[in-house]
C-alpha cells in the first residue's frame, strides 16, 4: 500500500520539461478517454469553456458533445444523472466548479453513489469519479475557497484522494477513472498552475497510497493537496535550524494508507497533521486519533494539529490568517519537539 | 394577452384566521382535498369504465383481446394476493415492514405490461407489479420488508432496478440511464427491427415525490438531452398523511407543460388505459420524441405502510368512495359481459393466488439471517484494506465467545470476549 | 384529447452522431441558441420599444409622465456608470472580482422602482441596480468584491438581503421570508391604508439557475403555502458559457403554468415594461394571489464575471445584435422626442455619474482591511466558549510575532512565534 | 460549562410519575410554543398525523395550521423555507422525518443556516432548530437508522445537541428553541418510548454540557444520545466484577464540553468512546484527538472507540453487530486497561 516517491512538492517548478497540474489533469483525462470509450466528463461549462479553471478544455472538441456534456445548472442533476450513466455502463467524470457547490449534490452522493453497490449486493458497481477543485488561498468571493473533504472520509463506499504535484495528478486521475468504486477527487485549485516534472512513461504501480516526501529524524508532518508546498518550505526551514523533517503526502484520504505515517512516528515519536478543513470531527481528528491508538508508546507528544479554525472560510483579505502557514506548521513542530 | 391569475376561492384560505382549534376535527372537505384537487380538469384518459363498459381511445389504441383481459386480470389478483398475504405477514411479526400496492394494481399492471423486455425501469418502493411483471418472483422482494438485505433480485439481469426509498433520487437515476440509451445509439435508430431493439426507461414516482428538487431537475435534465424517458407518477391522492393538494394546486401531469413535453393524466384504475397510454409513451421515448409524463390518477386503498395509521388523517367514506372504482372489479365484470371467460377461469386464478400466497408465506419464515460478514461485503467492488482488517478484527472478537454457553455472535450478553485481557476471567 | 407531442426537427439531434470535431468551430446558429430557443412564443410585454415608440398596455397600466421617465433613466445611467466603473477597478487590481450587470439596467431599475418601502428583496449576486432602489450605496457593495467581507449592507434596514452566490438557495428563503408575511396577516388584509401596509417579496434569479431544485422547491411551497411572492428570473441568455436552451425547451415563464400561478414574459430591456408588470405583480401578492413569475428577457452584454473570457463561447455578432435593444438608448431617444428632457438634464445626469465613479473608486482604493478577530466574529450570535478560545490562542500566537522585524500578523514569514518553545530561538 | 446530572440514563424507569422521551419531548415543543407566538413546528406529516413518531401529537390542533405546517415532500424547502421564516421572526422548528432524510437538506443547512449570521456580520441570527430522530436499533429499512450528527459537527456555525432521557428531551428541546444559533437536535428513536422521571418545576441552568452520569475511578466511558442505557449497563457488569466505569453524558457533540471528560481522564487515566456512528472522521474521532491533546499525560492508554463500522448501515437483521453494545464496550474497557 505504501509508495515512495521521490517528487518533493515544488522540485522541478524550474524544468522546461515541467507542467502544470491543470495541464498534467487534462492530460489525464484525455488519456483516459483516449484509452475507454465509455469514460464521460460531464459538469457546468465544462465543454466549449474547458470548465472555469480549463481543466477539461478542448476535450469537447476532441471527443464530442456526447462525450463532454455541458449539464445544466444542478449539481444533484450531475450525479444522480451520472449515476444513472454509470448503471448503464459509462464511466461518468463529473465536475463540481468549485468546492462550495457540491452539497446540492451530497445526498446523491450519500444515499446513491456511496451505497448503490452495497444494496445490490455487488451486482453494479459505481465507477464515478467526482471532481472538487478545493481550498482556498485565490482571493476568492464566498464558498469558493472551502475544503469539504472530511464530510466525504466520513461516508463508507466512497475512497477520496487528493493530488499535491503534477506527476501525481496525471497518473491519480486515470487512477481514479479505472476504479470500480467511486472516488471524490480533491484538486488544489490554488496549486494548478505550479509546474512540476512529469513522465508519461512509467505509471506507478499505485497513487492511492501515502508517499514519503522527505525522510527525517526528529518530526513527522503529514498533510495533503495544497498544503504540501508548504511543508516542502517548512522542512528547508527546519533544517536551516538544524532540524529534520519526515514529510509526508497522505494522497488518500480515505482509506487513510497509515502504515507510512506509523513507520515514521515510530522513528520520529513527534506528528503534525495539516489541513486547511475545519478541525472540528474532520480527517485530521482522524489521523491523531488513529494514529495514536496504533502508535501510543511511540508518540513523545500528540499528535497536534494545523488545520483551519471553526469558522466559516473568512473573507479572502484575511484568509491568509486562516490558512496553515509556515510559520503555524513550525510552531506546531516547535510545539510538539518541546513536550 | 392578459396573464392567467390566481384567485383564491373566498373563504378557502384558512391563514392567517385559522386559530387554535381549527384542525381540531377534519372535515369530510378537508379529508377528501386530495381528490378534489385534481379530479378536475380535463382529459382523463379511460378506456374501461368503472363500470365495466370500453370505449376505445382515439389516441391510444389497443387492441383489446379475451386473452389480453384474462392475463391482466390474473396479474392483477395474484399481486393483490401477494400484496395482502404480506401485509398479514407482517401483522403476525415475520415481516419488520410492508408497503402494500392495494388499489394501484391497473396503474403498476397496465405499466409494468406496456414495457418491453429491452426496457429499463427505476421503482420507488411500492412497485410491487412491476417487478411481477419483470419476472421478479414475489418471494425476491422479501428480503427488503424482513430485514435480512436491503434488496433481493438481479436488477440488471431483469431491467428492475433496487427500490429506491429516498424520495425522488431514482427519477435522477433513471434519466441519466435513458441518457445513456440514448449515447449508445438505442432511440429512433431508424433499424430495421427498432421496435424490439431500440430502448426506453420508465420511472415511477408518487404524488409527494413531485415536490422534490431531484424530481425536478430529472425532468430538466430529461428535456435537455432528449433523454428517452417517462415519467410515471402514481397520483394515490397521498404522501402518507398529506392530500395531494399539499404538493400542488393543478393536476400534477401539468408540470410538463413547464418543460416543454407531453403530460398526460390516465385513469390509474383501468389497466387497459395505463397500458395504452404507457405504451404509447414509451414508444414515443423509444423513437426519439421523450420525455413524457403520466399521470396515473389511482388511490391508496391500505395505509401508508403497516407502520401507519390512516384514520388519524383521512375519513373512511373517502377509501369507501373509492371502492367503487376497483381497478380488478371492472375488469371481472366486463370480462364476465363480454363472455372473454367462464367461472372456471376465475377460479382458476384464484386457486393459483392461494398456491401463490403458501408458498410466499413458507419462504419467508423460512427465510435465513445472513452472517456477520454481510456487513462488510459488497461496500467496495474493488478491495479496501481498511474494511477488511474491520472485518478480520470483528470475527476474531467474535471467535472470542465461542464456548461461551449464554452468549451468540453479537447478542448482547454479560459474558464477555475472551479475545482480549477480559479473556483471563 | 390528443397530446401536444414534442418532436425533434430532423438533423436538429446532434447526438449520437456528432463524432469529434463536431463542437469544434461554434456555428453562429448553436450561438444565439439561446436566443433562438426562448425568443419564439407569444405575448411578450412590451410598453417602450427599442426604437423609442411608446404603447400602452391594457393589462399593465403606468402612468408614463416626464418626471418618471427621466428618474428611471438616471438610475439606469448611475448604476451603469459605477458598474462600469467596478469592472475598471477589478481590472486594476483593486478588487477580486466583479459581477457586471450591462445590459441589465432595465429588467433591475423596472423591478426596483416597482417595489413598496415595505417589501423585501431578496438577489441573487448580480442586482446591483436593486440594491440601488433599496437606498444601499453603491459603496457598500464593495466589500464582497474586495474581499474584506461577505456583505457590507444592513439587509434588514433596507429590506434587501445579502447576496447569496449558491445558485438558487434565496428562492427559498424567500418563499420562506413571504410566508412569514402571510402569517403575520400583513397579506390581503383588506385594511385601510392596504397597499402601504400589505406586504409583498420579490427574488431575483437567473435563467440558469431555474434547474436548481431549490428555485421548483421554492415555487412548490409558494403555490401550496398561498406565499406573496414574485419570481423575477432575468433571463439574460447565459449561465456562464451554457446557452439558456441547455436548461430548458420553452420560454422560461412557462414553468409557472406547471404550479399553478402566473406566468409573465416581459421585455426585460423595457424599463417601463418591467416597472408595469412587477408593480402589477407585486400587488397581485400583496392581495393575496400570489405567487406570480416574471421572466424577464434580456442579454448579458459583458462577461460572467471579469474572470470569465466570453470569446471562448459566444460570438460577438451576438453581443452587437443586442446592441440595438439598448435599455438606456430607447428612454433617451423618447425622452428627446417627447421633450421630456433637455440636454441640461443629460448633461446633469453624466455629471452627477462621473462624481458618483470618483466617489466609488476614491472609496474602494481606500477600504480597510479588517484585522483577524474578523475571522472570529458573528459565527454565532450568543457566546461559544470553543470559538473564543480559538480566537484568543490565535491572537496570543500573533502577538507573538510582535517586536519580529521580518513579520506581520499571520504573514507567510520566516521567524516564527516566540509565544512557544519556538521562542527560545 | 459543566453539569452533574444526577438522572441516571434509564432509573425511574418503572416510576409512576415519570414519562418517555416521546412524550417529554411533545411537552417541551409544547411549552415553547406557548411561550413564544413566534415558534412555528414544520416538517412531513407534523400536522394531523402528528409524524411519524408522533412527538408534534396534538399540537396543530391546539395552536393551529398556521403555527404547526405540514409542508410538501422537500427537506430542502423545509430547512430552506425555515431560513426564510426565521429571518422574518420567526423560530422554526423543523422535522426531519428520519436521519437519511437530512440531505437533500444539505446545502440549504450549510450554506445558509450555519453562514447567514456571519454573512450578515451579526445582523440576522439564525434562531432554527432541526430535530432529526437518528440511530438504529428499530429494525427498520435502509435509510431509517443512521447517525449522521458527526457531518454537522464539522460544519461551523452549527450547534449539535443529543438528549438521552425524557428530563434533558423536556429542557434541551426548549433550550435549543431559545438558542439564537441553530440548533442540530439528534433524537435517539430507539429510545422514545423508554420512560424517565420529570419534574417540569426546576430548569436546569444549562442542558448543552456533559453531564457526569455516573462517578467512578478505573475507567471513563463518554458516549451520548441512544448508547447511554449501554454504558449504564456496562458500568454495572463492570461493578459486578469490581471495575468502577465514570460514564459522561456529552450531550453537547458541537461545542464538546470537555471539561467533565479532562477532569475524569486525569482521574482514571482511561477513556472510551461510544457512537453508533461510523468511525472515519467523525465525532469519536474528534473526542479521541481533543483529550489526547488536553490530557497526554493523564493517559495510561489510548483514547479507544467504539462505534459504527466504516459500512452503510447493514440490513435490521444483522444490526445488532453493528451497533455498540455490553460485550464491545466492556471489550473496549478491558483493552484499555490491559494497557
Ligand atoms: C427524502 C425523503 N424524505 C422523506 C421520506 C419519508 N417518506 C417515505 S414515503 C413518503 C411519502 C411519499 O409519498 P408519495 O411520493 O405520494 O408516494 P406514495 O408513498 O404515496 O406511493 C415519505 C415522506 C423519504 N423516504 N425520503
Ligand atoms: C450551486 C451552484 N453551482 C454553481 C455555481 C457557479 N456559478 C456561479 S454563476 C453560475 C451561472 C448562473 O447563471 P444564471 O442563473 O443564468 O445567472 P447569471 O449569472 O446569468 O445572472 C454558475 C454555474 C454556483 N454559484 N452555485
Ligand atoms: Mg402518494
Ligand atoms: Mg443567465
Amino acid at each position: 500500500m505504501t509508495a515512495t516517491s521521490a517528487a518533493p512538492a515544488t522540485s522541478g517548478a524550474q524544468q522546461a520539461t515541467s507542467v502544470t497540474m491543470a495541464k498534467a489533469l487534462n492530460m489525464g483525462l484525455r488519456a483516459a478517454m483516449e484509452a475507454d470509450p465509455k469514460v464521460l466528463v460531464m459538469g457546468e461549462d465544462v465543454g466549449k469553456l474547458g470548465g472555469v479553471f480549463r481543466i477539461t478544455d478542448g476535450l469537447q472538441k476532441d471527443f464530442g458533445e456526447h462525450r463532454v456534456l455541458d449539464t445544466p445548472l444542478a449539481e444533484s442533476g450531475i450525479i444522480g444523472t451520472g449515476v444513472g450513466l454509470a448503471l448503464r455502463g459509462y464511466r461518468p467524470v463529473c465536475e463540481i466548479q468549485f468546492d462550495g457547490f457540491v452539497f446540492p449534490g451530497f445526498d446523491q452522493i450519500i444515499s446513491q453513489v456511496a451505497k448503490v453497490t452495497y444494496r445490490s449486493q455487488g451486482v453494479w458497481s459505481m465507477p464515478m469519479v467526482i471532481r472538487i477543485p478545493f481550498g482556498g488561498g485565490i482571493g476568492a468571493v464566498e464558498h469558493h475557497a472551502e475544503s469539504p473533504e472530511s464530510f466525504f472520509c466520513h461516508i463508507a463506499g466512497l475512497r477520496v484522494v487528493s493530488c499535491s504535484t503534477a506527476a501525481d495528478a496525471y497518473w491519480m486521475i486515470q487512477e481514479a477513472i479505472a476504479s470500480p468504486d467511486p472516488v471524490v477527487f480533491f484538486e488544489p485549485k490554488r496549486r494548478y498552475w505550479e509546474k512540476g516534472a512529469l513522465d508519461t512513461a512509467t505509471a506507478p504501480q499505485t497513487t492511492f497510497s501515502a508517499a514519503v516526501r522527505r525522510e527525517g529524524t526528529d518530526c513527522t508532518v503529514a498533510s495533503y493537496g495544497p498544503s504540501m508546498p508548504v511543508l516542502a518550505k517548512a522542512a528547508d526551514a527546519a533544517a536551516a535550524e538544524g532540524r529534520s523533517l519526515e514529510i509526508i503526502d497522505l494522497r488518500s484520504l480515505s482509506p487513510l494508507d497509515l502504515e507510512p505515517v506509523l513507520a515514521s512516528v515510530r522513528k520520529t515519536g513527534h506528528l503534525v497533521v495539516v489541513s486547511e478543513a475545519p478541525r472540528e470531527s474532520s480527517i485530521t481528528s482522524e489521523v491523531a486519533a488513529r494514529v495514536t491508538e496504533e502508535a501510543f508508546y511511540s508518540l513523545a507528544a500528540p499528535v497536534l494539529r494545523v488545520a483551519g479554525f471553526d469558522t466559516p472560510y473568512p473573507p479572502s483579505r484575511i484568509e491568509e490568517e486562516y490558512l496553515p502557514d509556515l510559520d503555524k506548521v513550525l510552531d506546531a513542530v516547535d510545539r510538539s519537539l518541546a513536550y | 394577452m392578459a396573464p392567467e391569475r390566481w384567485i383564491k376561492s373566498p373563504g378557502a384560505d384558512t391563514l392567517p384566521d385559522a386559530g387554535p382549534g381549527s384542525a381540531a376535527v377534519p372535515s369530510a372537505s378537508q379529508m377528501v382535498a386530495g381528490l378534489r384537487a385534481t379530479s378536475q380538469g380535463e382529459g382523463l384518459v379511460e378506456l374501461l369504465s368503472p363500470e365495466g363498459v370500453l370505449t376505445p381511445h382515439p389516441d391510444y389504441p389497443l387492441d383489446v383481446t379475451p386473452e389480453l383481459l384474462r392475463d391482466l386480470y390474473r396479474d392483477m389478483v395474484l399481486v393483490r394476493r401477494f400484496d395482502r398475504e404480506a401485509n398479514a405477514l407482517q401483522r403476525q411479526g415475520q415481516l419488520g415492514i410492508w408497503v402494500p400496492l392495494l388499489g394501484q394494481e391497473a396503474a403498476q399492471i397496465g405499466a409494468g405490461r406496456a414495457m418491453r423486455p429491452q426496457d429499463m425501469a427505476f421503482p420507488s418502493y411500492r412497485e410491487h407489479g412491476i417487478a411481477w411483471c419483470r419476472g421478479i418472483d414475489p418471494t425476491e422482494l422479501l428480503g427488503i420488508f424482513r430485514g435480512t438485505d436491503h434488496s433481493g433480485w438481479d436488477p440488471k439481469a431483469t431491467r428492475f432496478h433496487d427500490y429506491t426509498i429516498v424520495i425522488g433520487n431514482q427519477v435522477l437515476n433513471a434519466t441519466g440511464y435513458a441518457m445513456g440509451q440514448r449515447f449508445d445509439g438505442k432511440v429512433g435508430s431508424g433499424g430495421p427491427d427498432a421496435e424490439n431493439t431500440d430502448e426506453a426507461t420508465i420511472v415511477f414516482f408518487g404524488d409527494g415525490a413531485t415536490s422534490q428538487g431531484d424530481v425536478h431537475e430529472g425532468m430538466v435534465y430529461a428535456a435537455a438531452f432528449d433523454a428517452p424517458v417517462v415519467f410515471y407518477c402514481q397520483n394515490n391522492q397521498w404522501a402518507i398523511s398529506e392530500p395531494v393538494e399539499k404538493q400542488s394546486r393543478v393536476p400534477l401531469h401539468k408540470r410538463a407543460l413547464g418543460y416543454g413535453f407531453p403530460g398526460i393524466r390516465v385513469d390509474g384504475n383501468d389497466v387497459l388505459a395505463c397500458l395504452a397510454v404507457t405504451r404509447w409513451a414509451l414508444d414515443e421515448c423509444r423513437s426519439g420524441n421523450g420525455p413524457v409524463m403520466i399521470e396515473a390518477f389511482t388511490y391508496r386503498m391500505d395505509a401508508h405502510t403497516t407502520s401507519d395509521d390512516p384514520t388519524r388523517y383521512r375519513l373512511a367514506d373517502e377509501t369507501e368512495a373509492w371502492k367503487m372504482f376497483d381497478p380488478i372489479e371492472r375488469v371481472r365484470v366486463y370480462l364476465t359481459r363480454s363472455g372473454g371467460a367462464d367461472q372456471a377461469f376465475f377460479d382458476g386464478v384464484q386457486a393459483e393466488a392461494d398456491e401463490l400466497a403458501a408458498r410466499f408465506r413458507a419462504f419467508t419464515v423460512a427465510m435465513p439471517t445472513p452472517g456477520p460478514e454481510r456487513m462488510f461485503s459488497h461496500v467496495y467492488t474493488a478491495p479496501h484494506h481498511q474494511l477488511d482488517r474491520q472485518q478480520a478484527e470483528y470475527l476474531e472478537y467474535l471467535a472470542g465467545f465461542e464456548g461461551d454457553a449464554e452468549s451468540g455472535a453479537g447478542g448482547t450478553v454479560n459474558g464477555h470476549a475472551g479475545a482480549t485481557a477480559g479473556g483471563a476471567r
